[in-house]
């Protein structure tokens, strides 16, 4: 294993040591329990967001906490969920009374730990709303699944939801908004190569030469099928029409009812992209695969959403959600309204993620 | 009686049996998750033992309450959240008492289910950790009912954990990580029912130790 | 070989196609021949800053076209110096009267194209200036060598040279503030592993697993030595001790007049580091190697630097110089005034650096 | 007396000779440098014939001026400038002519290796093109001095560029990027040096082949 790590277990604890160090005037850094909040928290009447996930995704979630964006991130151990006095402990610090948002990826552990915080919070009072972000379209249905992983769409609901806080939106049009931005994104994500986890010490699946994985999550775990290696044009197009091809989704997610401290479960349908959609589009490298090689991929999807008639109005290329050093890449398309551009637009300062300011 | 004593060697025991198997459990996860429930587990036992050796003498409700608190803060992911919840639920029956009665024990396995059924709506078949609870839990109050003694009545339940966990061998999951893979989750035992067995087991072996050193 | 490109000789044109539909705002491309030139460009009564060197360091250069940083970036073919015809043409698009600044880095193929396409424009009666970057210290002496190769300081170089033209510098303002920054700036890199160039289809060079390279350029090429594998904190010390404990380096470097069109010889001297020193620390990426590794050199980085009491003022951390997906890293350290800490916060538009606007 | 159809075939093999070569060229370049020569000149010379191909019937000013630029504009890195600039310069000494005597051309191939000097500095012994260039030069004064015929001689300038080839391997690189590996230099063949022997053999074999023809 060839990684820029020292002891296996200080891998975590050190690069967060390392932000601290490298951005005091963005951000503050808790070691025990883990947690990373904006250098000014808590923000006096504003919302506070959260979010929170394994480590290994970097830049996210860490790399986007600071104005405009997150208030706080919990890293787990490397793709292990955070534990829930982690999200606790984060969410008393940021909480600067007009509530706690938590953005929670799909995933069982994530889901489990953030409802337990969540009921926690409540219990000191503090008021919580919790956002389910579902976005990979690998995942087909949710009926006979844990329903579909947060990934990419992760960003974009982040950004939004963090500009809508620093814009004075209440919890409540927070929590909607961010649940509406959630729901408009899907994703679908490929490797060219495994990464390595620093505790397992070898790659987490064998690839071979001539294959690529379709269909990845985040965590190294096995894609949806592998196939024969094909050039970036063929993967795009691939990537692209399962997004685009995708049809309306629903599933029922818990949401949480800060009034009664109650979990209700509420149905969501994402609706199909539709001729004249106004998108954001997002290339993300899973980490190892250069910014050089995802414009040949933007380059692609360009031409395929202009061939469909789906306007992309804003991009996003580069690594901003992770699988250690993991080649390949992925591609989230948000369809998005003026609300939402506007917030996306809307200065944002964090070590990953900054324009505006 | 089961005593105070006597769950403190089951846990420690569990975390002893969790250590020996974490490559083989974090095996079976890398199979159809995502390769951490043997470390995340067996560190998070060896947490609970070592906050228990840090405060002795308490009553069952504290002690289980510790193992599910620490369960929770230090072994994240899917089963970090659910053993933990099975602690805390475990702990809400017992109170403040220092021994438990066979009966009681079954209340306490019983209510620790339900908790993780509540959490992670996990239903019997869908190839997770329930499906070596459940049968395990229902041969306890078969064996009891049938008037077997302890020992004998715990040795069945972890034979019934065992089986179970065999059972998801040929398993769709249906929940946690597994389901991802659909049918490429077929054809390998779930790593949660594992770790459940070995829990089990740990709590057989112990309390048949116990009661050996009593004789 | 596993990437995300296409036929291997249509590479570079693609990426760039990629970059103008991605980035309209921000720029124009030129395919024939190939340079990048900013949105705006030619900006009147400004001086323009240009840059250029081979493909495969994405985002250099083409990452960093756009307000307050370069006017115009010419893309060789990987790894291959651009030719003189593409600055030539680049340059003449991006004058706006007030003279143009071309940034060479010390390899012997773009010096010769630079040279060459500096007296093309003159001839055409353009004024224009050279400055050399050659801050890479594996490079021992520059009398038995082509001198020390140009990495990590042109991107500190390019940044400040940007501001300072946007901010209405003169020419020969801007020409002698990069020329410090440059002589001011020191590197040092090293792979985990190697990289692989489209056309050659595999490796550039052999890496065992538990060997790693030191003193690395940015084109694969063989480093000053190669060495068992070590743990972040000894790598980070090592690339840190060869930058802090470099003595004075000096070289004679040709530079253009403006005037008379000819070259001067002009002797250079590096001053070592010195207690007191406050510098610009930039850790980088390779290409393969992800954020998050990155702050564990970063963090070492700032404990040597605390107990040398080379004060740290501001720091990069990131992939913006790399060599296509190698893994690894190389440190940056640029001893800088006020007027440098001014230039470097002052505002930035580019597709990889932006800030303050 | 010496053709605008002999230059032209004497691009066209050099051409064809360097695409023969351009792995070989590139083997040596990834020994110590950055494996892109033959790939590159390859390219440019292809590019050269293409060009001239287009433009018939030009005077020999013209023809080095477009091969010159041509180079320059395609090749990229080291090589491309110098070899850009032998033919630029060749093309400043023979103005609108369109045939050479042996003695011109020689006036050529000197103006040409005075101008490799002139960009790239490099002295005999730095293990560059120069130390193919330069004895090959002086063996076609030579020859020439000594009343060789031309064809003659053109072989002797092949040969003392292939020793000069040859006589790089010894030597530790003082220019270029091969000069970083400072001791690691020693015992490669130059791939600069090589493409020159390969360029000026071409030379000698298309002139033997005109001459041939008008014999
Ligand atoms: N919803 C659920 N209900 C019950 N058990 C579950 C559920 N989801 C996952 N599990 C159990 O958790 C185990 C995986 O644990 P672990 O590896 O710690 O979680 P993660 O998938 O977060 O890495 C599975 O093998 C399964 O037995
Ligand atoms: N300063 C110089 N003078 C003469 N020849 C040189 C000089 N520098 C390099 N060369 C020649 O150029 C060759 C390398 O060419 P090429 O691979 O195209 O360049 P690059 O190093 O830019 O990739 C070397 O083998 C050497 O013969
Ligand atoms: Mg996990
Ligand atoms: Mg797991
Ligand atoms: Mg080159
Ligand atoms: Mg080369």
């Amino acid at each position: 294993m060839k990684k820029l790590i020292n002891a296996v277990d200080a891998v975590v604890r050190e690069q967060m040591e390392g932000m601290a160090l490298a951005h005091p005037d963005l951000l503050r850094v808790s070691l025990e329990p883990k947690y990373i909040v904006r250098a000014d928290a808590p923000v006096a009447g504003k919302v506070a967001v959260v979010s929170g996930g394994g480590s290994g995704h970097e830049p996210l979630h860490g790399g986007f906490v600071g104005y405009g964006m997150l208030d706080g991130a919990c890293p787990g151990e490397i793709f292990t969920s955070p534990t829930p006095d982690q999200i606790f402990a984060c969410g008393m610090e940021v909480n600067g009374g007009a509530g706690v948002l938590l953005i929670v990826k799909n995933y069982t552990g994530d889901v489990l730990s953030f409802e337990t915080a969540a009921e926690l919070l409540h219990g000191e009072g503090v008021v919580v709303r919790t956002v389910l972000v579902d976005d990979d379209v690998a995942v087909k249905d949710s009926l006979y699944t844990a329903g579909r992983r947060g990934v990419g769409g992760t960003v974009i609901v982040e950004k939004i939801a963090g500009a809508a806080a620093e814009a004075g939106y209440s919890l409540a049009q927070t929590a909607a908004l961010a649940q509406r931005v959630s729901v408009n994104s899907r994703s679908m994500g490929m490797a060219l190569t495994s990464c390595t986890t620093p505790s397992a010490g070898k790659p987490t699946f064998d690839l071979a030469e001539n294959e690529i994985e379709i269909g990845i999550g985040i965590h190294g775990e096995p894609g949806q099928r592998r196939i024969p290696i094909v050039d970036a044009d063929a993967i795009t197009t691939l990537l692209a029409e399962e997004i685009l091809n995708d049809g309306p989704y629903t599933r029922t997610v818990r949401s949480f009812d800060p009034m009664t401290g109650d979990w209700a479960e509420v149905s969501l349908t994402s609706e199909p992209f539709r001729v004249g959609d106004r998108v954001i589009a997002f290339v993300n490298s899973m980490g190892g695969t250069p910014v050089s090689e995802l414009y040949t991929v933007y380059r692609r999807l360009a031409m395929i959403c202009k061939e469909r008639n789906i306007v992309i109005v804003r991009n996003l290329i580069g690594a901003y959600i992770t699988s250690l050093e993991m080649q390949g890449c992925s591609i989230t398309l948000t369809r998005v309204d003026e609300e939402m551009v506007r917030l996306w637009d809307a200065p944002v300062k964090t070590p990953a993620l900054r324009w505006g300011i | 009686m089961i005593t105070t004593a006597d769950i403190e060697a089951w846990l420690q025991r569990a975390a002893a049996l969790l250590e020996a198997n974490k490559g083989y459990l974090t095996e079976l996860d890398a199979a159809i998750g995502d390769a951490d429930h043997g470390v995340n587990i067996a560190r998070g036992f060896a947490a609970v033992v070592q906050k228990l050796a840090a405060q002795p003498g308490q009553p069952l409700g504290p002690i289980f309450k510790s193992a599910g608190m620490t369960l929770m803060s230090t072994v994240g992911g899917a089963s970090g959240m659910l053993y933990g919840n099975f602690f805390l639920k475990a702990a809400n029956v017992v109170g403040d008492r220092q021994t438990l009665t066979p009966a009681d024990l079954l209340t306490v396995l019983e209510a620790g289910r339900d908790g993780v059924v509540q959490r992670g709506r996990a239903e019997p078949g869908d190839k997770t950790m329930i499906d070596a609870w459940t049968p395990a839990v229902n041969a306890l109050k078969d064996a009891l009912a049938a008037g077997q003694p302890l020992s004998a009545a715990l040795h069945a339940t972890a034979a019934a954990a065992e089986a179970g966990m065999r059972a998801t061998i040929p398993m769709q999951a249906r929940k946690g990580r597994a389901s991802y893979l659909g049918e490429r989750s077929i054809g390998h035992q779930d790593p949660g029912a594992t770790s459940t067995y070995l829990i089990l087991r740990a709590l057989a072996d112990a309390l048949a130790d116990e009661d050996a050193k009593r004789a």
